[in-house]
């Protein structure tokens, strides 16, 4: 469904754009319907710019996007531009900078009805609306009509997902969004997702943290550098990380029954590996995806 | 057991807002051993912040209604700015919550260093050495003192922080989610420098604030987790992980994701409901409406008392 | 800061403190800019006191007594019609030691032959000019003498060193800043900065021997103008002793303060310099008409103008607008026939008889042919007083039935409207006091009228038989004051009776003095001298300089 | 850095040229004709002569061009350092006519400016939350700023120099002092600057005493301020790192409000007579002088473009974020 | 003047957004009412205008006229003294206040509007439009504003206060548009920009319904200093000259009271108040607008 191909970003940055960033670089991945991936990397390995990218909010510098085979560089236009984002939505990391704070949160919704459902009749629309909050576990009464400092963390990026189920989308980009959140409202959000890929939904699940993004993904693409050095299943890439910088990104998850020591332990007992994909024909240390097995494959770059 | 370098009784700190107190520490005791490090965990808005900062420095709305703070034996005059300045630096010091921000961006750091040093009466060039030695410590060269904090990391600012406040080897150092903003790898190499600091005697006890719990439990000795405003359950961090007894202690672990775990294979359950609001809570234990184990009694404030050695929790249910 | 270019002469013996108090005269009113041009020929734009102070003229005119003073000219004669011999002055040399001669009488009109110069005309009607023999100048006229006008130049023009002179390009006689002035005046140019110019006795002026006549003080400094609130302060302050402004209100300083005089000790105060003209486009309806232009001189209220505005400070002018000066010019009868003065009555009447009703009972008349009237009369914005004196008089000319309304555009684009005869009323006052009426009539009455009326007849009045008059009034003699009486009645009587410029008041020749330092200053008094007190360019030759010899130290 | 001042340069040339186009432009939209202005002071009272005069001096001042030559023409000799020459007083090069007056006009606006500048911002990091002064002196330092130059001029003017006597209140120096380098003369420049000298200055002042105060609060509440104040540092050491980073929001302030100082410095000379270049301004508007308007407008664009470079590259220079940016670096 | 200093906020990013953003209606409320500088502020500024408006109405004629006695001191039928042409100052500072209000209100508005435009398109857009028009505020901002005013006046054949705050507000707004440039540049970049994005709006919209409520206590403020700026510019225009050709305005009373002699003629009735009531109008606003800030910041708050 959506098919990204060799996408790459470069900013300019410095004063007056001196000098040039490459935030991404030259990103393969596919999202398949109710599949969950998840863009797993440090930060500023460019996961916040692919899922842009992908929602149309920056331009890729080179490379394609593709959304139900169509490049989405080609949807020129104020009216194609709604239509797709009448598809695809993207919910954010913090859900308290996404909510204009001098309007009520539900505007969030208005704004939605606004460009998309202008001819909806009012009842008609509430009752949606409403339908989409108990989708996502909020009692209606509870939320409307209220100011976004008069909700929590959780109660906001409900509602920013259940603005995005008023369209009728088939493709989320979650960049980030429970990191601002506690542990216990987290686990909430997080099966929510998991609900909603269980009715078709693709997910494009943007996280720095390992256990959340094996807890809820089908496939996880690790990212560095704006480069993927892992793609696989999450549970092959978990359970058995190919490239050493997976590994070691694992080794620092702090986890609550094994300590770092042990961590490290069993980096150390495992060696710390060399890039299986080198060995397995790839020039070494400069190499794009090779892979490793079906649905599996290890980049490295570390000549580059 | 170990001297007792921090002793807290019964810390009530008020926030005065235009509706009224917030309260946001409400009745806060427990006491910090030589050589502890405690973490401090809790959900947003729980008065982890507020505790921390109660200890060193109060901010103008802040108010101490109650309760005392000890250290090593003296009292510290929490709500006196003017006689907590003694202590601060030379026996509390603070990592503050955004580190990235707390070094002035127009000062080269060394000057920067130099000048607070010697506006506290301190000889800076007795100090240098071990500055530099501390900075080496932590992996940073004696070159970032001429440099200014642009033109440095959030990891590397991070640390020139933690060096900066734990240089005159306090006896209390209070490090308010020092490790949030980071990325995994650099919250590990901090969080293991700040125990480092401890092992090397800089610091003589700790207090880790932040609402990670498996971070907290990689560092720190004992763990108190803090539920609005409250103190919820302390323990060594073991017992707190492995064996907590306190419903909210509970509940909060059972909701926390391990790699391992997926959505498709065990599925994970949040806590319902919300935590009260601090502006006018309600009598008794405030996790009370969202306890399963919640009974009568529960409308009685519980105490936050010695359930078992070293393990001090607030609930009705967990006694005896 | 300044360029402190040091000083020479005098200054140096007063112990280097400056000009002593009491040996400066402080005068300002006249120069509005840096002085930077000390070139005679440029009658428009050299510093104050370049001609009075530094270059002279041959004649001077005193207009009080209508006689001309033999000045570096020592007599001067008509030998024929068409001929005329000037001679110079005994033993007057220039400032660099050097005599002057007739060759250089001869050489300063001489160089007139030069388009730019501003007489350039005196070749109209000159045909040669040579230096007889050392002290005599003979000019050749043709027939067309205008010699009035030549009279003019007698006196207003200065004469300039030949020997400095020669050599220089026409660009550099009529647009050079002549830099090291060298005159045969009583002062010699001392130093100059942004805000002054100091000038310091001539100690070998010739009129010292000559005329027994000396100039009182050592120096004088001309201060630049720069605001009546400044001068106001200065004059408060006692540091400047002679100012040419017009300052609103001076009239109660003269009145309360002691040290504050003027000429006249009450209204109004000041000596009449020129007449404030109401001009009409008579070109335009209704203003083409003469019973139109009538009827409005008759509603204005000039007294009114007189005592809001200028506090008594001006004086009403004569319906003919001859100044006091040529008052003997008047001709008492034309003036009691055809003469007006402020009457609504009458200004309606006359409206009424002329056919201009108010058909439309707005309480404003309309043309004979009934369409309404709208005129605007346009002041320079910012000139104050006479933005004052517009509002009045439109108020007077509705009240007459005539819709006037004052408007106050930029002063360049009035300008630009008014030569461009794009206006209907305006007022203006571009002729001072002279030798002669002819200067006023000429202002008047000048044909042909062209696209551009830039200096002369804006009224854009034409008048063919009023033309021939004031021509031939320009030839007269100028010491024939019985043709020239006769001409300027007839002048008078065309004036009155089609009135293509309605005089409204003299304005003031501008002077108040502090006589903390200086005293016997000019004033109506009968022992005091009575010359022009103003240090205004192109007045030296009006007698103006002579001022300076009359003056006395205060303290002695 | 190097390519930062380039392109500031770039900028900067840009600016001028326009701001020169547009100042050449403009007076010649303006009604009425300099040349006749010039000649309508003169007395040639006749229209031929008047004429002649008139074709004289278009030629002089090349305004007998087509407007595009005049405008190249002005180019060129711009950059042969030649004015032209004004009309209101000939024939005096403009170039000459300012070099005369920009110097008062210097020795007015630089103390001013900076005086005020440093005074005002020390007052304001004193006055900052400071109750007491906050309430007293600073309600004093908004009237000031709102004060008129002119009017706080004039009574200065009368309430010290007229009926107090103190000072003179008019020109650059005694109308009867000789320069020289003496201390009499220095003396009298002094007394004869200070008054319009004074009432720019507490203009300014007011402001800049306000901005500071307020910046100051604000870095009074900053992350760093607060960190040390938590390790215990005096309140002496916190106020002076606010100050520092507060000076320079300030210093980008002063490039702002550098026209409007110059404008009030030219209403002050104005009301004091200072020989400088407001009231060359003024006289040249009235008599239609493009030249000296074109030049005396020069100078002031070319003044206030190099002060605003100035505090561009100084900016820089004190302030590391911007410093760090323009190496690309940072974190 | 304070604009620097406003800037500057701006330049710092969050705070003055911060400040807009967290507004609780009731606590800004709460705290206007307690504010004194505010209160005095506004106070003085709001019973100046209402001079302006009403004032005039109890006044029979136009404010020009020859009624009065010349030169006469404050008292009797004339509380402020009338003009040495007998014209009543305080008729004349009536007219003038609306005048100045007028100006401030034209000149302020044009400047707040073009700074708006300008810089909301310049950081919202970015990219080479932020270029160009960076380099158009840089060109304005340093041209010397009073100086192409006066030069720019004297183009206008006649003057009228509209025209003169048409030109004063085009002058006068590179700050504007540099600190709501900045504003804009920090704001565009949370979340809720882009949420907008995504549900299709276009950017106008965005700019003007999701960006500016948010700063809309800042642009207030930026209005009120423009205001104030406005009216002392037209200020200095009146007294040299170049003000309207026709009505009366605070600057013109000054200018003609200095040029009829009004100081060395002792009538200070005639020359003190339209300089008092230019420096209390734009005063009161000074202070009216820091007291804002302290309303609408709550990091300024004081309990
Ligand atoms: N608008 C921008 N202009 C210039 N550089 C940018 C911009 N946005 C991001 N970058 C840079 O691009 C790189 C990738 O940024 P991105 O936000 O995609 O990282 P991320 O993986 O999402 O990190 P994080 O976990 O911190 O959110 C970073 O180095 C960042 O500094
Ligand atoms: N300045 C203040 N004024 C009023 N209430 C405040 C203020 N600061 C904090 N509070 C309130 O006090 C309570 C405790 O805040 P605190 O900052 O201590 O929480 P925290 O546990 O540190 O949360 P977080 O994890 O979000 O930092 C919260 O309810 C908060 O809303
Ligand atoms: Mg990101
Ligand atoms: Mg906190």
């Amino acid at each position: 469904m959506l098919d990204l191909r060799q996408v790459s970003k470069t900013y300019r940055v410095g004063a007056f754009g001196g000098r040039r960033l490459h935030a991404v670089r030259g990103v393969d991945f596919s999202v398949r319907p109710g599949e969950v991936v998840s863009l797993i990397g440090e930060s500023g390995s460019g996961k916040s710019t692919i899922g842009k990218m992908v929602l149309r909010l920056i331009s890729a510098s080179s490379g394609t996007i593709a959304f139900e085979g169509a490049d989405i560089a080609g949807l020129r236009g104020h009216a194609r531009t709604k239509e797709y984002y009448s598809r695809v939505q993207g919910v954010f990391q913090d859900p308290f900078s996404c909510f204009n704070p001098i309007f009520p949160a539900d505007r969030v919704f208005e704004l939605v009805r606004a460009e998309y459902a202008g001819a909806v009749s009012q009842a008609h629309w509430r009752a949606r609306v409403e339908d989409a909050l108990t989708t996502v576990g909020l009692d209606p009464a509870q939320v409307l009509g209220k100011f976004p400092h008069q909700l929590s963390g959780g109660q906001l990026q409900r509602l920013l997902i259940a603005r995005a189920l008023l369209l009728d989308i088939r493709m989320l980009v979650a960049d980030e969004i429970i990191s601002m959140l506690d542990a216990s409202t987290r686990i909430d959000v997080l099966n929510l997702l998991g609900d909603l890929k269980a009715r078709g939904l693709g997910i494009l699940f943007i996280t720095h943290d390992l256990s959340l993004g094996n807890y809820i993904s089908d496939t996880a693409v690790i990212l560095r550098r704006g480069r993927v050095v892992e793609r696989g299943a999450t549970s092959a890439a978990f359970s058995a990380p190919a490239h050493p910088y997976t590994r070691r990104l694992l080794a620092s998850v702090p986890q609550l029954h094994t300590s770092w020591q042990q961590a490290d332990a069993r980096l150390a007992q495992e060696g710390e590996g060399e890039c299986p994909g080198c060995a397995a024909g790839g020039r070494p240390g400069e190499h794009g995806p090779v892979d490793l097995a079906d649905d599996h494959a290890v980049g490295c770059y570390t000549a580059a | 057991m170990r001297r007792v370098s921090l002793d807290v009784t019964d810390l009530a700190v008020y926030y005065r807002t235009l509706r009224g107190d917030v309260r946001a520490l409400d009745g806060v005791s427990f006491s910090l051993a030589d050589g502890e490090i405690m973490g401090l965990a809790g959900e947003s808005g729980s008065g982890k912040s507020t505790l921390a900062k109660s200890l060193i420095r109060m901010d103008g709305r802040m108010r101490r209604i109650r309760g005392r703070v000890e250290l090593d034996g003296t009292e510290l005059p929490v709500d006196d700015q003017r006689a907590m300045v003694p202590f601060r630096f030379h026996e509390v010091s603070l990592i503050p919550q955004y580190a990235m921000s707390a070094l002035n961006p127009t000062r080269r750091i060394g000057r920067m260093i130099r000048e607070l040093i010697r506006s506290r009466g301190i000889d800076y060039t007795a100090v240098h050495p071990e500055l530099l030695r501390r900075l080496e410590l932590v992996g940073l060269d004696a070159q970032v003192l001429d440099r200014f904090p642009i033109e440095l990391s959030g990891g590397m600012k991070q640390r020139v922080v933690m060096v900066l406040s734990t240089l005159l080897d306090p006896s209390l150092l209070i490090a308010d989610e020092v490790t949030s903003a980071l990325d995994v790898t650099t919250q590990r190499s901090v969080a293991e420098a700040l125990a480092g600091f401890r092992d090397r005697g800089f610091i003589t006890s700790m207090i880790f604030v932040t609402h990670d719990l498996a971070l907290v439990h990689q560092i720190a000795d004992t763990i108190m987790v803090m539920y609005a405003g409250r103190p919820a359950e302390k323990a060594s961090s073991r017992t707190v992980i492995e064996a907590p007894r306190h419903p909210y202690t509970r509940m909060l672990l059972s909701s926390l994701p391990e790699v391992g775990v997926t959505f498709s294979g065990k599925r994970l359950e949040g806590i319902p409901g919300q935590p009260p609001g601090l502006l006018d809570p309600p009598e008794g234990c405030r996790f009370r409406d969202r306890c399963p184990l919640a009974f009568a009694k529960c409308a009685e404030e519980p105490p936050f008392t010695e359930v078992a050695p070293g393990h001090w929790a607030a609930c009705w249910k967990v006694e005896g | 800061l300044a360029a402190a270019a040091g000083c020479t002469g005098g200054g140096d013996d007063s112990g280097g403190g400056g000009y002593p108090r009491e040996e400066t005269l402080y005068t300002t009113g006249t120069q509005w800019g840096p002085p930077v041009n000390w070139n005679p020929i440029m009658s428009g734009s050299y510093t104050t006191g370049v001609v009075g102070y530094i270059y002279e003229p041959l004649f001077l005119f005193d207009p009080q007594q209508q006689e001309y003073i033999p000045w570096l000219a020592e007599s001067q004669e008509w030998v024929g019609e068409t001929t005329y011999e000037v001679t110079v002055r005994q033993g007057v040399t220039w400032s660099d030691g050097e005599a002057l001669t007739a060759e250089d009488v001869a050489f300063t009109y001489e160089l007139a032959k030069f388009e730019t110069v501003p007489y350039h005309n005196v070749w109209d009607y000159l045909e040669s000019v040579e230096a007889v023999d050392e002290r005599t100048a003979r000019f050749e006229f043709t027939e067309d003498v205008r010699r009035q006008e030549f009279a003019y130049y007698t006196y207003s023009n200065p004469i300039v060193p030949e020997h400095l002179w020669a050599d220089r390009s026409e660009e550099e006689v009529s647009t050079g800043a002549n830099k090291d002035p060298v005159g045969t005046g009583p002062y010699l140019y001392e130093d100059h900065s942004e805000d002054r110019q100091i000038y310091a006795k001539n100690e070998d002026w010739w009129a010292i021997e000559a005329l027994d006549l000396q100039v009182a003080p050592d120096y004088v400094v001309d201060i630049v103008n720069s605001s009546n609130d400044v001068t106001n302060r200065l004059l408060d302050q006692g540091q400047v002793d002679i100012s040419n402004n017009f300052l609103p209100g001076v009239d109660q300083k003269i009145e309360n303060n002691p040290n504050i005089s003027s000429y006249y000790d009450e209204p109004p105060y000041m000596l009449s310099a020129n007449t404030a003209w109401l001009v009409p486009n008579t070109t335009r309806e209704p203003l083409d008409d003469p019973e139109f232009r009538k009827a409005l001189a008759a509603s204005v209220d000039v007294e009114k103008i007189i005592q809001g505005p200028y506090s008594n400070l001006v004086q009403a002018a004569d319906p003919t607008g001859l100044l006091p000066v040529w008052e003997d010019y008047i001709d008492s009868e034309v003036v009691d026939e055809h003469g007006f003065s402020h009457d609504p009555g009458r200004a309606e009447s006359l409206l009424a008889d002329a056919g201009y009703e108010d058909t439309d009972g707005d309480g404003l008349v309309e043309t004979p042919d009934g369409e309404p009237i709208e005129l605007t009369l346009e002041v320079p914005s910012g000139w104050t007083d006479w933005m004052e004196a517009a509002r009045i008089i439109a108020d007077g000319a509705k009240a007459a039935g005539i819709d006037v309304s004052a408007e106050f555009p930029d002063q360049a684009a009035l300008e630009d409207g008014r030569n461009a005869g794009e206006f209907d009323l305006v007022l203006n006052n571009e002729r001072q006091i002279s030798n002669t009426p002819w200067t006023y009539y000429d202002y008047m009455f000048q044909l042909p009228v062209q696209e551009q009326q830039t200096t002369v007849n804006f009224a854009r009045y034409e008048n063919e038989d009023a033309w021939e008059l004031t021509q031939e009034l320009a030839r007269t003699p100028v010491d024939d004051t019985q043709a020239m009486q006769e001409i300027i009645s007839r002048l008078q009587e065309i004036h009155l009776q089609e009135m293509p410029i309605i005089p409204l008041w003299y304005n003031g020749l501008w002077s108040q003095y502090s006589t903390q330092t200086w005293t016997n200053f000019p004033t109506s008094a009968e022992d005091t001298p009575n010359h022009l007190p103003t240090t205004w360019r192109n007045y030296a030759q009006l007698g103006s300089v002579l001022m300076l010899t009359e003056l006395e130290p205060a303290g002695g | 850095m190097r390519r930062y001042l380039a392109r500031k340069i770039l900028v900067y040339a840009l600016t001028f040229v326009a701001a020169v186009s547009i100042n050449w432009l403009i007076p010649r939209l303006m009604p009425g004709d300099p040349v006749r202005t010039m000649l309508s002071r003169g007395s040639a009272g006749d229209p031929e002569t008047m004429q002649a005069m008139r074709d004289y001096y278009e030629s002089v001042f090349g305004l007998d061009q087509p407007a595009w030559q005049q405008y190249i023409n002005f180019w060129t000799s711009l950059f042969q350092g030649d004015l032209g020459i004004s009309v209101w007083l000939f024939p005096q090069p403009v170039t000459g006519i300012l070099l005369d007056a920009v110097p008062y006009t210097l020795a007015l606006l630089l103390p001013a400016i900076l005086l005020s500048w440093i005074a005002g911002n020390r007052f304001g990091a004193f006055a900052a939350r400071s109750r007491w002064l906050d309430n007293t002196l600073l309600p004093l330092g908004y009237i000031l700023t709102a004060t008129p130059y002119m009017w706080l001029g004039i009574l200065l003017a009368w309430g010290l120099g007229v009926v107090a006597g103190w000072f003179p209140t008019a020109g650059a120096y005694g109308f009867s002092s000789i320069p020289g380098w003496n201390w009499t003369f220095a003396w009298d420049l002094v007394m004869h600057w200070f008054l319009p000298f004074a009432s720019l200055f507490l203009v300014a002042f007011g402001g800049w005493a306000i901005g500071m105060r307020n910046l100051i609060i604000y870095e009074l509440e900053a992350e760093y301020s607060n960190y040390l104040e938590a390790l215990g540092a005096p309140r002496k050491l916190v106020r002076r790192y606010a100050f520092r980073n507060a000076v320079l929001p300030q210093m980008t302030g002063l490039a702002v409000q550098l026209g409007t100082i110059v404008a009030g410095a030219l209403l002050t000379e104005i009301v004091f007579g200072y020989p400088g270049l407001g009231n060359l301004i003024l006289q040249a508007l009235n008599n239609r002088d493009f030249f000296l308007l074109q030049g005396a407008f020069l100078f002031i664009v070319v003044g206030v473009l190099i002060a605003n470079f100035v505090v561009d590259v100084v900016y820089v220079v004190i302030d590391p974020r911007t410093r760090t940016q323009m190496q690309g670096g940072g974190a | 003047m304070s604009d620097s200093a406003i800037e500057a906020k701006a330049a710092q990013a969050e705070t003055g957004v911060s400040g807009a953003g967290g507004v609780r209606w009731r606590d800004t409320a709460h705290f206007a009412v307690r504010n004194p500088k505010l209160l005095i502020g506004a106070g003085v500024v709001l019973a100046l205008l209402a001079t302006g408006l009403v004032g005039p109405l109890f006044i029979d004629n136009p404010p020009n006229a020859y009624v009065g006695p010349k030169s006469a001191p404050p008292g009797g039928g004339y509380p402020l003294g009338t003009t040495s042409f007998g014209q009543d100052v305080w008729a004349q500072f009536v007219f003038g206040l609306r005048a100045t209000f007028l100006v401030g209100l034209v000149g302020g508005g044009i400047a707040a509007a073009v700074g708006m435009v300008v810089g909301f398109t310049a950081g919202y857009r970015g990219g080479l439009v932020d270029e160009v028009l960076n380099m158009i505020t840089n060109i304005v901002l340093v041209l010397p504003a009073l100086v192409v005013l006066i030069i720019a006046a004297a183009y206008l054949e006649a003057r009228g206060i509209w025209l003169q705050g048409c030109f004063i507000g085009l002058t006068s707004w590179p700050w504007v548009a540099r600190a709501v440039r900045a504003q804009t540049l920090s704001l565009a970049t949370r979340d809720f920009v882009d949420l907008a994005r995504m549900s299709g709006r276009r950017a106008y919209k965005i700019v003007f319904r999701e960006i500016a409520p948010n700063m809309s206590s800042y642009l207030f403020m930026t209005f009120i200093l423009l205001f104030g700026g406005a009216i002392l510019i037209a200020a200095g225009l009146d007294f040299i000259g170049l003000g309207p050709t026709r009505g009366v305005s605070l600057g013109l009373m000054m200018h003609s009271a200095v040029s009829w002699s009004a100081l060395s003629g002792g009538m200070w009735w005639w020359f003190v108040p339209p300089g008092l009531g230019i420096t209390a109008i734009v005063g009161s606003l000074y202070i009216m607008n820091v007291g804002l800030d302290e309303v609408f910041n709550p990091r300024l708050r004081e309990l």
